[in-house]
């Protein structure tokens, strides 16, 4: 066991990947000689060189592309899209390349990429820089999707998308960088595509990811108190989706309700209500719920974000709701 | 050099440029105080660029960046209305809703400043593009760093500005570095301005620390947007005596470079040529500073004191509504 | 009445538009003089003058922050994107731009732009030119999008789409360009944010739009002869979502299929679902079907297109699994 | 005007032009009946290129767009192969999935044909940073249109090819059009080769007609790559003959231009050459084009016959499986 932070973490699972395979590379804006803007890769470029890790122009679109090119040519680049909320400047490559240059060439390409983003709200960063991705990608077959919520996770996921022969985007919580826990020290690249049940309940299942799960859990621990009892899925891979662990938990407990960190229409929820309404429509007890931002946009004002963003007394509260309903 | 400008003029310059420094530095301690949340980008050192502004004309327009308080402060954004932004309340410019990299003040004519490096390159095009169909007597400007010019953007707003011969200026504040790199690292060219040949239009490398250089250079690219002449590209060469954002000390910055800048400093330079001509001396320099000074801690303390905005403001403006 | 193709009935409410109020330009890719790659505004330059209907560089970019920066200076630009599997390469200034300028200014600005795109599978246009954009788009408070399915749809929603002091994204779609019918003289600017209920039915209820909306139809003719009577109702509309259309007719059918001509996972048809999951659970007497093209992305080839797309059959299969789950 | 290439050489290129030109001829007229779906995008007149193809060496690799067939067949794509693929066949380059616009067949390294304008710029520069990172001996070409030298992805791609100074050659084929739009109409220079100075490349203004010139710059800008010495950007000066695609006669051509371009033809340029040479006769000629014919002819007949993928395709390789 070490503990570790999830920025710790996620810098680990680099290293450990650039040690293991030297076709693994990794590059974007400012994260070689200065560490990441977050400060989530310092030492990367001491340790591997500027050959392998780099430091790119401001250049998004470049940045992808580039991936792509050096993945169908025998490397392994990680390429680094800052804030999450720069996905859509890269969004060409990433939708019409990246996940569509397997297919369309008749599988003559493998294509192991990884992107990592930082995402979600973190005190006060504005409307263009507080954004989840999820829901922007998840429209997006031929690319993975994953949100580690745990420094176990951030390592584990990691180093399982580098390891992936496909294009996986790696989103990471900014608010979670600081988090900290044990991580074991022979923890594996993960598979991914496998939620994590992260609380057993019998009463309502709650499915989330990062912020919102350690909120939902926190909810749910209030719940406790009330006599009701949650069960909390994290979902971890939201491209491959883990159906299975999310209906066995509905068959369970007849109840759903999704927390969103992003806006609710077309958001990666909508998946989740319509597989119960589909696959699980006869268990289903109560209305499902989403707790997300409705139709709204982060805005700077502390009170504002503090409100958009689901908080543990509103995800209490609809669960309440659904277990009324 | 430059044609001095007239006394009034420059008295007028040197007090905005004392008033957005004296802003800046508050702003960083407001920023460590926690009174500003999420990040903050000084422009402490680029007050040169006011000269861009003072050869602006009424109904001029400008786009910029998160780096943009200085430019909204000598457009004539009031300190109040910026402390105010800053701090996320409902009397700020954006009504809380922007924040220090949005400051925007529409009545001004700064149509926005941008956090998405770039983007706001082709919003100023589009400005542009209203004052030639409606044959207003306008002139969009846009203002980017040496980083973003190396963005696809920054390509496609100068090409469609001059197959369009747009009314607008594309202004560079060459600081050195964007975030945490050196141009030299990111930038095949050592002067932004080179690239101007690529959309056959004029490149002007401009000292950036001169105010008034800046606004002669300045008016003769407003004045040939304004005549028809089309778009220019005007490379400011200046220096960021601040880190790039947040708490960042800059350890990247190449020694003794800061201190070959501060040599010449945009507001020293101004004061010492008006100390040369007798229209300063330091008791005036002093007191405008310290007025400067005044009218900055007022207008915190009185941001402080004004109200958030109610939580019903969270689903107001995402669209219009008749 | 004047019986009109789809492609008139664009271009004819272009050209009302342009007439009707001198703020209105209109700008893209070989639009003007040779009167765009579809053919459907040929005209327009010659009427309006080379000031007000302009060709652009290939600069997809460029073309939407040129239509925001002249929106909020006083011009009520429409703006053609061509095949809206460009949408991804103008992405930032969708997501980051023209969606959260009011929003981000405290309101200062009004926003009255229009983007034209032309989506959906049309016959071997391949991979990357044959993709339709509501699920891109959807999930972008700020944005409003429409997807007319007929020809007077076509006219009086650009018209209104025009008109509207918002952003909106009017999404035409390729095989519906041929279709003809006779348009009321009479039709004015369209309300946005309503669906038609285009076929009443008391059984079950099918949600679609444009060409899936159409063979839903031909589906429900099929259907009547076997005692299935299919309510279908045209979204037109994807954002606003006319929720209340959709609900009062599950409320009466009880049971719902949805029809999308893009990928499952976060696709518009999630919120519809979830819709049903949340304010009609009570009413749900089977599961809730969507047919769409699964997680697979669209081939060349005759054959794999032909079958991507949902066709009648599909359907027609779907809807009486549901009658029969 | 370049150096002679030997005999074998030029026979070599003379009978793969002819291939190349007969083969697009046929895929109109398939179009036309309908065995081809959507759209085609030919390059007759554009048939100098492949000088580019032939001054490279194994391992080195290509992307290009949907005007791409030319390149395919001059790297050595079997026409059945391309054939099968036009018609959508399971035996086709890409198993039927791709279609004209997207002929790529990674063992000859041709790394991708895209039909998003200028999307295959990047993921060129993504090909030589790997040859880079690997210290391998190769270099990436991309070829792009006059038009894609507007859109944002040239810009970033050939600035970060040359701040890291790779291997990589930027081939423009400017054929005067993109789509219906004449150069000027979009771009405000005259050359594309004058935008190399924006990335402090060398940018070398080619006649894009004559296969011999056309294979000795490239060969100086990849040996330029391949030895360390970066990016080039080369711009060969051609002309397409036929619209931009599907159906379009092309109406807004400047009259009389393409019978300039004609006197020009590039497989003529050669044959004639060869024929001053008394390495070719017309007979000769006559023969290499009629072989050229039956090659295509016999592709096209065996493709008609071949099958279509089966439906589980659909669902094949939208991602890789273990
Ligand atoms: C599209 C995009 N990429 C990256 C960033 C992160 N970022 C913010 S400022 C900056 C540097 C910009 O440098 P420059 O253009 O020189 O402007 P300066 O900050 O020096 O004024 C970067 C990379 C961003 N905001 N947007
Ligand atoms: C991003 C994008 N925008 C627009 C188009 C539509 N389009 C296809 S080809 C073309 C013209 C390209 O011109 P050029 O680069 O000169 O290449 P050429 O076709 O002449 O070979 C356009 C605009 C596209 N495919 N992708
Ligand atoms: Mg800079
Ligand atoms: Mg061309």
């Amino acid at each position: 066991m070490t503990k570790m932070t999830y920025r710790e973490a996620v810098c680990k699972a680099l290293a450990d990947e650039l040690r293991s395979d030297e076709n693994v590379i990794f590059f974007g804006e400012d994260v070689a000689v200065a560490g990441g803007v977050f400060k989530v890769t310092p030492g990367l470029y001491e340790e591997f060189g500027a050959n392998r890790v780099r430091d790119t122009p401001i250049s998004e679109q470049a940045i992808i592309g580039a991936a792509l090119g050096a993945a169908i040519t025998g490397l392994r680049p990680v390429a680094e899209l800052m804030f999450a909320d720069f996905v859509p400047v890269a969004m060409d490559q990433i939708v019409n390349q990246i996940a569509k240059y397997r297919y369309m060439s008749g599988g003559q390409f493998v294509v192991p990429l990884t992107v990592r983003a930082a995402q979600g709200s973190a005190n006060g960063f504005g409307t263009q820089h507080s954004q989840c991705a999820e829901s922007w990608l998840v429209n997006i077959p031929g690319i993975k999707v994953v949100s580690p919520g745990t420094p176990t996770d951030a390592y584990g996921l990691l180093r399982g998308a580098i390891r992936e022969n496909n294009p996986v985007f790696v989103l990471e919580h900014k608010g979670l960088y600081n988090l900290s826990e044990d991580v074991p020290d022979d923890t594996e690249p993960m598979e991914l595509g496998k939620a994590v049940v992260r609380r057993t309940g019998k009463d309502v299942t709650v499915v989330a990811i990062q912020l919102m799960m350690h909120r939902s859990l926190e909810a749910a621990e209030i719940l406790a108190k009330e006599g009701i009892d949650v069960e909390v899925i994290d979902l971890r891979s939201m491209a491959p989706l883990d159906k299975a662990t999310i209906l066995k938990s509905i068959a369970k407990t007849n109840r759903l309700v999704i927390v969103e960190e992003s806006p609710h229409s077309a958001g990666w929820g909508g998946d989740i209500a319509s597989l119960a309404a589909d696959e699980g429509v006869y268990w289903l007890e109560a209305p499902v719920k989403r707790v997300n931002m409705g139709n709204t946009l982060i805005a700077y004002s502390p009170p504002l974000e503090d409100e958009v963003i689901p908080n543990v007394s509103r995800i209490a509260q609809t669960i309440r709701d659904v277990m009324a309903g | 050099m430059a044609q001095a400008l007239e006394v009034g003029t420059r008295q007028d310059i040197l007090r905005r440029m004392l008033e957005i420094r004296i802003a800046e530095e508050q702003i960083q301690n407001l920023f460590l105080q926690n009174l500003i949340r999420g990040t903050t980008h000084l422009c402490i050192g680029q007050e040169g660029s006011a000269g861009v502004i003072w050869a602006m004309q009424k109904g001029d327009t400008v786009t910029c960046t998160y780096r943009g308080h200085g430019h909204a402060l000598a457009m004539g954004m009031p300190v109040k209305s910026m402390m105010a932004e800053m701090m996320g309340k409902q009397s700020g410019a954006c009504q809380g809703k922007g924040g220090s990299m949005h400051m925007t003040d529409a009545t001004i004519g700064l149509l926005g400043a941008n956090a998405i490096v770039g983007a706001q390159l082709p919003i100023a095009v589009g400005a542009a593009l209203t004052y030639q169909v409606k044959k207003l007597p306008h002139v969009a400007i846009s203002f980017f760093g040496e980083g973003a010019s190396n963005i696809g953007t920054f390509h496609e707003a100068l090409n469609m500005a001059a197959v369009w011969k747009l009314p607008i200026v594309f202004c560079c504040e060459n600081n050195r570095y964007g975030e945490y790199s050196a141009q030299d690292k990111t930038t095949p060219v050592a002067d932004i301005a080179t690239r101007a040949i690529a959309y056959n239009m004029p490149g002007v490398v401009v000292d950036g620390q001169d105010v008034e250089t800046v606004h002669a250079e300045a008016l003769i690219a407003l004045e040939r947007a304004r005549s028809g002449g089309g778009p220019t590209l005007l490379e400011l060469k200046t220096y960021r005596y601040r880190g790039h954002s947040r708490t960042d000390t800059a350890p990247y910055r190449v020694a003794g470079e800061l201190d070959e800048w501060l040599k010449r400093d945009p507001i020293n330079l101004l004061k010492e040529k008006m100390i040369a001509a007798n229209q300063l001396d330091e008791t005036e320099f002093d007191e405008m500073k310290q007025a400067a000074t005044q009218l900055v801690f007022d207008a915190i303390e009185w941001a402080k004191a004004e109200a958030y905005p109610p939580l019903e403001a969270l689903y107001k403006d995402v669209y219009y509504e008749e």
